[in-house]
């Protein structure tokens, strides 16, 4: 199936006519990012993956999730509902799609089989009516790994529907999902049943001295956990949460209270586990007192806990957070002194 | 711009010595002026945080004034130079970010200047009610 | 939940006729913590205190909001009668409803009143919820006091404090006491011979045993805060070993070494280079002039020391520094006069025959160098007319100073007379500007001046003074006649503007205190404080604070003398505890507060190891030096240091609770 | 290049004599072409130590009380450029290094980039730094081993970006659109804090923006936290601030924080006639007073 650009372009004024909410990379500050697009032509295509993932459109960076009101007795609580609309992501890659079942598995975390777990109905109610449409990736850029966690740039996992740039620009269209399919359904007169020849896709190099089967297994050895050369890769960390905030699977939130008068909001804020007092507890210890503890917990956290807890992976390699790090720091060299 | 009925609302933020008693002052002349001002009384000018006056916007404010002893009378001998420093510099970073400075106010006011209270708050709150309410800070708001 | 007691006051009529209080009671009642609330006629009166009281026991409440007048009317009332009911007086807090809010907005309708009543009050009763219970603090005391200055303000404040009992420390820079009430000639209006009176008291001063004399010594550094000064004092060396000097004055006496005496104000006057300042000097130890001695400038001579029988020259002694700590500090520095060079329409320094108002003293005196004759400087003849010139820099914003040096008026008065009486024929003109006499028995003595002396008064600026024929040629205007006048005058004295000391500021800087733009030391009120300074337990006496003559400088001395004593009757200080409070664990030591501290009362601290290394320094607040400006919490960046009783809580509390 | 190779002797001298313990400098990364600050311990890893215009880091950071750890490893010495330099007269005057406590390996410094990406091989007018077009420190203020022979002071990035420009311009607006431009970039802060991490001279023990009770600066990333935060970080900048560019060049979210910090540069030097970081004697600006201090806006 081949939706044309033409058709495409069709496609997201009529989604937007409709009140739909349409996320798709555009240029903002001289950056690329995802965000809400008022017409087709705000879309950025000459992108390799935006400075942000698309998980805040599931999970905002910052929310209201209750309001309330500090009474003569009690507190009043009252719940909060979050304002949904549809919500169709275009563009994103492979790698950010991926990472959605990263981020659901932490919110359902156990409650598939034991349905009085918790379920966190913010992020579940926004997934469930946001439609996930990939573009494949053409090629990666030198930050790109997600070969080497297992992924490539058109894999389809996460995403409801797949897209691949064809030689005449027009989009392959791959539904992924019930959803995709049903959507590709929905908007059937808008997609033909052509056939063009797809642009070649550039994998990135899958880096050899990485192996992350091999890193999961070492992360257990304890020894692994006081080798000092954790000290080492992370001394030049500053302890900033711009590789948290950037990361597509990262989910670590804090609540707080916000206050006016007698009268205010619960709010659930993106937290950074790189903040120093991410771990500090009230009776003033910190267990991770110092930097390179910080760093080692994101790390453990991507490639040993997630995968002892859940099927998915917490790295998707989209190399956001090498990009973005203001000193530098590659996660991949620690992924390689790991795979040795 | 401006509501119907609509009347601003200024905090000040005053010292002890001098501003206070100032204002007490004019209570005990019953000198008459505008309502819209809620004071809140500090030891000295040189105690006043631009955190302060920051809360105060977001709390609602559509105006701030601050005002203490004027130099060389400060109970504290030079608590209001360091205020008239923080401010010099405060000011100018509201007024870089956009912030109309009819909003915000610094003055002087001795323990025996009631005239001048007076007339300075009909005035600030005057000036605050020409720029009308702070919706722009409001909509700071989530 | 807090258990908050609200009391609206109907001040009779005064907060009622415009405030609705019962409608403000109600309205707080809604508020969460609050569990009394009533409004009631007269709070502050007896009735209305036990009321309150009764209401904290019977309710258990563990806050109070009395809406009324003015905290600086009744704040303490309702913190005593708090206290008197077993609540903690910081837990009660008042919000002024009454000079801020009935009296300023006269609302017939009540409508305005009310409603601003209810802001002020509910924002009070936020802040109140976020007050700590907090309690005065005692600081140990030392009872000494140090008076720097041995003029007559200081000699006062020193024999004041001594008679009391208490120990003191008297530091002057010159070799003697005395100050300018030594070179004096007469004093106005009683016309005592100003030594007369004088030396008793210096006398009296050296030999009490309470007293400590470091003459020929300066302050160099003071630490600590009220009841507790740490002070650096330079003992300079004298030369002259004091235990053993009897004050034979054999030295001086063989000495062949001559430089201007700084006492005797007029130019080309000698004294020995070693020397007493003066011959009723207390100590009367001499000391030798450094600067001139050529034993010390190219090791010869030495024959002070040859003379000297009980062997107490000592070329090699050094400035010493003496630490002492004392309790108080009374600063008497007096003042020094105006140099009148720049004022070139006077001739002064141009004319030998134009004088000081000084240099007229001591040719009165009769311990002067003319022995009391009025001779002029030029060829020693006795002046004939003598023109007297005011406000020679004083009144003059533009050349010299804008106040009124304040003893001009009355010397100038007094110098007519003590020309009148040695020089009979004598004729003396006063120019002035206005008659400033107002003091017990000043206007009569001015008037005797004119009316019994013959002192001619001309109203009016001199424009030129210049010489003609041996004589001083003063022009001049009379503004009373419309006249212009020349006068052919013998000598001219001019009554110079009283000026800071030299170095003023510095040791004010030293201290810790505040000065004037022209130097003076600022009294912490000017009326109801007038010894005090902003600096707790550092008080001050005489000139050093502004012109004044000698019954003020007197009176001024006993004044701060009695606080000095006041303070030392107690056993301890009792501080209000509105006091800074450093948060060590996230304390910086960037050290803003420490430099941004009025008071020096941040004091910088290590913290230190199980091993006794030091780990990290913190910023720790001095309680006895605190006065609790805040000036701290703002220069905090990290907000590390807050101020109980006006904590960042508090404040915020009151903001918060704006709507 | 020459510099590089006295910066590694100078290094390995430094280590061998054990004057030393640690040299803080610059050294490429193992993937993408990315300079970033190394840790050299030994005599034998100067060779990592490089030196070219992608050095943008301010490495002074690493001296600060942000980084026990680094403290931990004993004396070190820090390769500084002119505007690096600065900050080290800044944290003497604040009591938070003494001059003895460090070894400033200072490196004259002809311009670097804004964003190491931008580089390719020259730094030019598009991709230079915004300080370094400004730049009146080329040569370091304070070293204690200069490496290399002094380069010419003044720019030659005509063209180039200009702050003291830009804020000249937005002065000129309306406020109301000087508002809206602040409010634009404000909103899209997402309060990762790498501008305050970055910054050598945010080293509070704890960050007024983690003091609850109360919490003056919210959390949220929302306008009015955002506000906040930002309005509050460029007051405790004022009068401290040496623009060495790194909170901007940190923020992935592109807000041109050298605006602000600079225009209250600006205004620090105009009304008390201070430039931070040229001595390290005297007092910050802001928690000292004149009595001279300009009062024109207050009634």
């Amino acid at each position: 199936m081949i939706i044309k650009r033409n058709d495409l372009k069709r496609l997201v004024e009529d989604l937007i006519g409709q009140g739909k909410r349409v996320i798709a990379p555009i240029m903002r500050m001289g950056l690329v990012e995802y965000g809400e697009i008022g017409s087709f032509d705000d879309i950025t295509w000459d992108y390799i993956n935006p400075r942000n993932s698309f998980k805040e459109f599931l999970f905002p960076q910052t929310e209201a999730i209750a309001r309330y009101r500090i009474g003569k007795k009690d507190v009043e609580l009252e719940g909060v509902i979050p304002e949904l609309r549809e919500t169709i992501v275009l563009g994103s890659r492979p790698c950010d799609a991926a990472s959605t079942a990263s981020l659901r598995s932490v919110f359902t975390w156990g409650a598939e089989e034991d349905p009085s777990r918790f379920r966190d109905d913010f992020y579940l109610m926004r997934e469930g009516v946001t439609t996930v449409m990939t573009i494949a990736c053409l090629k990666g850029d030198e930050d790109c790994f997600c070969t080497t966690v297992g992924l490539t740039p058109e894999s389809p996992e996460g995403s409801d529907i797949l897209l691949k740039e064809t030689v005449r620009g027009n989009f392959a269209v791959t539904p992924v999902t019930e959803r995709g399919k049903a959507f590709v359904e929905e908007w059937r007169d808008y997609i033909t049943d052509e056939r063009e020849d797809l642009k070649e896709i550039e994998y990135p190099e899958v880096l050899e001295g990485i192996d992350t089967g091999k890193i999961g297994a070492r992360l257990s050895d304890v020894d692994v956990f006081d080798d000092p050369v954790w000290q080492e890769v992370a001394r030049k960390c500053i302890g900033c949460g711009a590789c948290t905030f950037s990361c597509p699977t990262c989910h670590c939130f804090d609540i707080v209270d916000e206050a006016t008068g007698y009268e205010g909001e619960r709010r659930k804020n993106w937290d950074a586990c790189q903040f120093e007092y991410f771990t500090l507890h009230a009776s003033g210890h910190n267990p991770r007192d110092t930097q390179f503890k910080r760093w080692r917990n994101r790390f453990l956290c991507k490639f040993h806990i997630y995968p002892t807890k859940f099927t998915s992976t917490g790295c998707v390699g989209c190399g956001r957070c090498i990009r973005v790090c203001p000193v530098a720091l590659d996660i991949r060299e620690v992924m390689e002194w790991l795979s040795r | 711009m401006e509501e119907k009925g609509w009347e601003p609302r200024i905090v000040a933020f005053v010292c002890n010595w001098c501003t206070y008693a100032g204002a007490d002052l004019a209570g005990t002349s019953r000198l008459e002026y505008r309502p819209e001002v809620r004071i809140i009384k500090l030891p000295c000018t040189g105690r006043i945080d631009p955190l302060f006056i920051i809360k105060a916007f977001e709390k609602g404010a559509d105006g701030v004034l601050v005002s203490g002893c004027h130099p060389g009378d400060c109970h504290y001998t030079s608590g209001n130079y360091h205020a008239r420093r923080r401010w010099i510099v405060f000011r100018e970073l509201l007024k870089f970010a956009g912030i109309d400075l009819r909003r915000v106010h610094f003055s002087w006011v001795s323990a025996s200047e009631a005239l001048k209270w007076r007339d300075l708050i009909n005035e600030v709150i005057e000036t605050v009610r020409s720029a009308g309410p702070f919706e722009a800070y409001r909509r700071l708001n989530p | 939940m807090a258990r908050i007691g609200v009391f609206v006051c109907q001040c009779g009529n005064n907060i009622a006729s415009t405030v609705d209080t019962q409608k403000v009671a109600e309205e707080m009642k809604k508020i969460p913590g609050v569990v009394y609330t009533q409004d009631y006629k007269f709070m502050c009166s007896a009735v209305g205190q036990e009321l309150l009281k009764k209401v904290v026991k019977e309710h258990r409440l563990d806050g109070i909001v009395v809406a009324a007048c003015s905290p600086h009317m009744h704040e303490k009332t309702f913190r005593k009668a708090c206290e008197a009911a077993g609540l903690n007086p910081y837990r009660c807090e008042i919000a002024n409803i009454r000079e801020q809010c009935s009296w300023v907005h006269h609302d017939k309708t009540k409508k305005t009143g009310t409603l601003k009543s209810t802001d002020l009050t509910r924002m009070t009763i936020e802040r109140l919820k976020k007050n700590k219970p907090l309690k005065t603090i005692n600081i140990p005391l030392k009872k000494k006091a140090l008076v720097i200055g041995g003029g007559i303000a200081g000699i006062q404040a020193a024999l004041d404090i001594a008679e009391s009992g208490y120990e003191v420390i008297l530091v002057e820079k010159e070799p003697s006491i005395g100050g300018h009430m030594a070179q004096l000639s007469e004093t106005f209006p009683t016309m005592d011979c100003s030594q007369c009176i004088l030396t008793p008291k210096m006398v009296e001063l050296s030999m009490h045993e309470k007293v400590r004399l470091l003459t020929y010594s300066e302050v160099e550094k003071v630490e600590g805060y009220i009841g507790n000064f740490r002070v650096q004092i330079r003992k300079k060396a004298k030369s002259v070993i004091e235990d053993l000097c009897t004050g034979c004055g054999e030295c001086i006496e063989k000495c062949p070494f001559k430089a201007d005496s700084e006492f005797e104000v007029m130019k080309g006057h000698k004294r020995k280079v070693i020397y007493v300042p003066f011959p009723q000097a207390v100590p009367n130890i001499p000391v030798i002039d450094r600067e001139h001695c050529p034993k010390f400038l190219k090791d010869k001579c030495g024959i002070c020391a040859k003379v000297c029988g009980p062997k107490a020259i000592d070329y090699s002694q050094q400035d010493e520094i003496i630490t002492e700590e004392v309790g108080a500090i009374v600063v008497a520095t007096g003042y020094d006069l105006m140099p009148v060079e720049s004022f070139g329409e006077y001739g002064y320094g141009r004319i030998k025959d134009v004088v000081s108002g000084l240099y007229f003293e001591r040719l009165a005196s009769a311990s002067g160098p003319t022995g009391g004759e009025i001779r002029r400087p030029s060829d020693g003849k006795v002046p004939e007319t003598v023109v007297f010139i005011q406000c020679v820099g004083s009144r003059d914003p533009k050349r010299g100073v804008p106040y009124c040096s304040k003893i001009c008026c009355m010397y100038s008065a007094k110098h007519t007379m003590l020309y009148k009486h040695k020089v009979h024929h004598g004729q003396a003109y006063v120019f002035y500007m206005d008659i400033r006499s107002g003091g017990k028995r000043y206007d009569e003595f001015v008037r005797r001046a004119i009316e019994e002396e013959g002192a001619v008064y001309l109203r009016g600026r001199v424009s030129s003074v210049y010489e003609r024929d041996g004589k001083v040629i003063v022009e001049g205007a009379d503004t009373l006649s419309g006249t212009q006048v020349e006068i052919e005058a013998d000598m001219v004295v001019l009554a110079t503007a009283i000026v800071p000391r030299k170095g003023a500021k510095e040791l004010a800087q030293r201290l810790g205190i505040s000065y004037d733009t022209y130097g003076f030391y600022n009294e912490s009120h000017p009326k109801l404080r007038p010894v005090e300074t902003n600096t707790a337990g550092i008080f001050l006496a005489g000139t050093c604070q502004g012109p004044m003559d000698i019954p003020d400088s007197v009176a001024q001395g006993s004044a701060a003398a009695s606080k000095v004593i006041s303070l030392f009757s107690r056993e301890d200080l009792v501080r209000e505890p509105i006091l800074a409070e450093v948060d060590e664990r996230v304390c910086n030591a960037c050290w803003d507060c420490y430099y941004a501290c009025p008071y020096s009362a941040i004091e910088q601290h290590p913290l230190k190891g199980r091993d006794g290394s030091i780990v990290r320094w913190v910023a720790r607040v001095n309680e006895g030096a605190c006065q609790g400006c805040g000036v701290c919490v703002a220069a905090c960046r990290s907000k590390a240091i807050d101020l109980k009783g006006y904590t960042d809580e508090q404040v915020y509390a009151a903001i918060n609770a704006l709507v | 290049m020459d510099r590089e190779k006295k910066l590694r002797e100078k290094a390995r001298e430094l280590l061998e004599s054990k004057e030393v313990d640690l040299v803080i400098g610059y050294g490429w990364t193992r993937y993408g072409k990315r300079v970033a600050p190394v840790f050299i311990t030994r005599p034998e890893d100067v060779d990592r130590l490089i030196w070219n215009p992608m050095c943008v880091n301010n490495l002074t950071l690493y001296i600060t009380r942000k980084y026990p750890d680094v403290k931990a490893m004993g004396r070190p010495a820090v390769v500084v450029k002119g505007c690096d330099a600065k900050t080290v007269n800044v944290l003497i005057q604040e009591g938070q290094l003494k001059r003895e406590d460090v070894v400033l390996l200072g490196i004259p410094c002809e311009g670097v980039v804004y964003r190491q990406e931008l580089y390719d091989g020259e730094v030019t007018k598009e991709n230079v730094s915004p300080k370094c077009v400004v730049c009146d420190v080329k040569n370091p203020p304070l070293y204690d081993h200069l490496i290399g022979e002094k380069v010419e002071e003044g720019s030659g990035f005509e063209g180039a970006r200009n702050i003291y420009q830009e804020i000249e311009e937005l002065d000129k607006k309306p406020e109301g659109e000087r508002w809206a431009f602040w409010m634009e970039h404000f909103e899209r802060c997402i309060r990762c804090y790498a501008c305050r991490q970055i910054c050598p001279l945010c080293y509070c023990e704890r960050c007024i923006a983690e003091k609850n009770m109360p919490q003056w600066i919210d959390t949220s990333a929302h306008g009015r936290g955002n506000v906040a935060w930002n309005l509050k970080r460029a007051m405790d900048l004022a009068g401290r601030c040496v623009f060495c560019g790194e909170c901007e060049r940190a923020c992935p979210v592109n807000i041109p924080l050298n605006l602000i910090n600079q225009k209250l540069s600006m205004v620090v030097e105009e009304s008390f006639n201070h430039r931070p970081g040229y001595e390290s004697e005297g007092h910050p600006p802001l928690i000292v007073y004149s009595l001279e201090d300009r009062e024109d806006f207050i009634r």
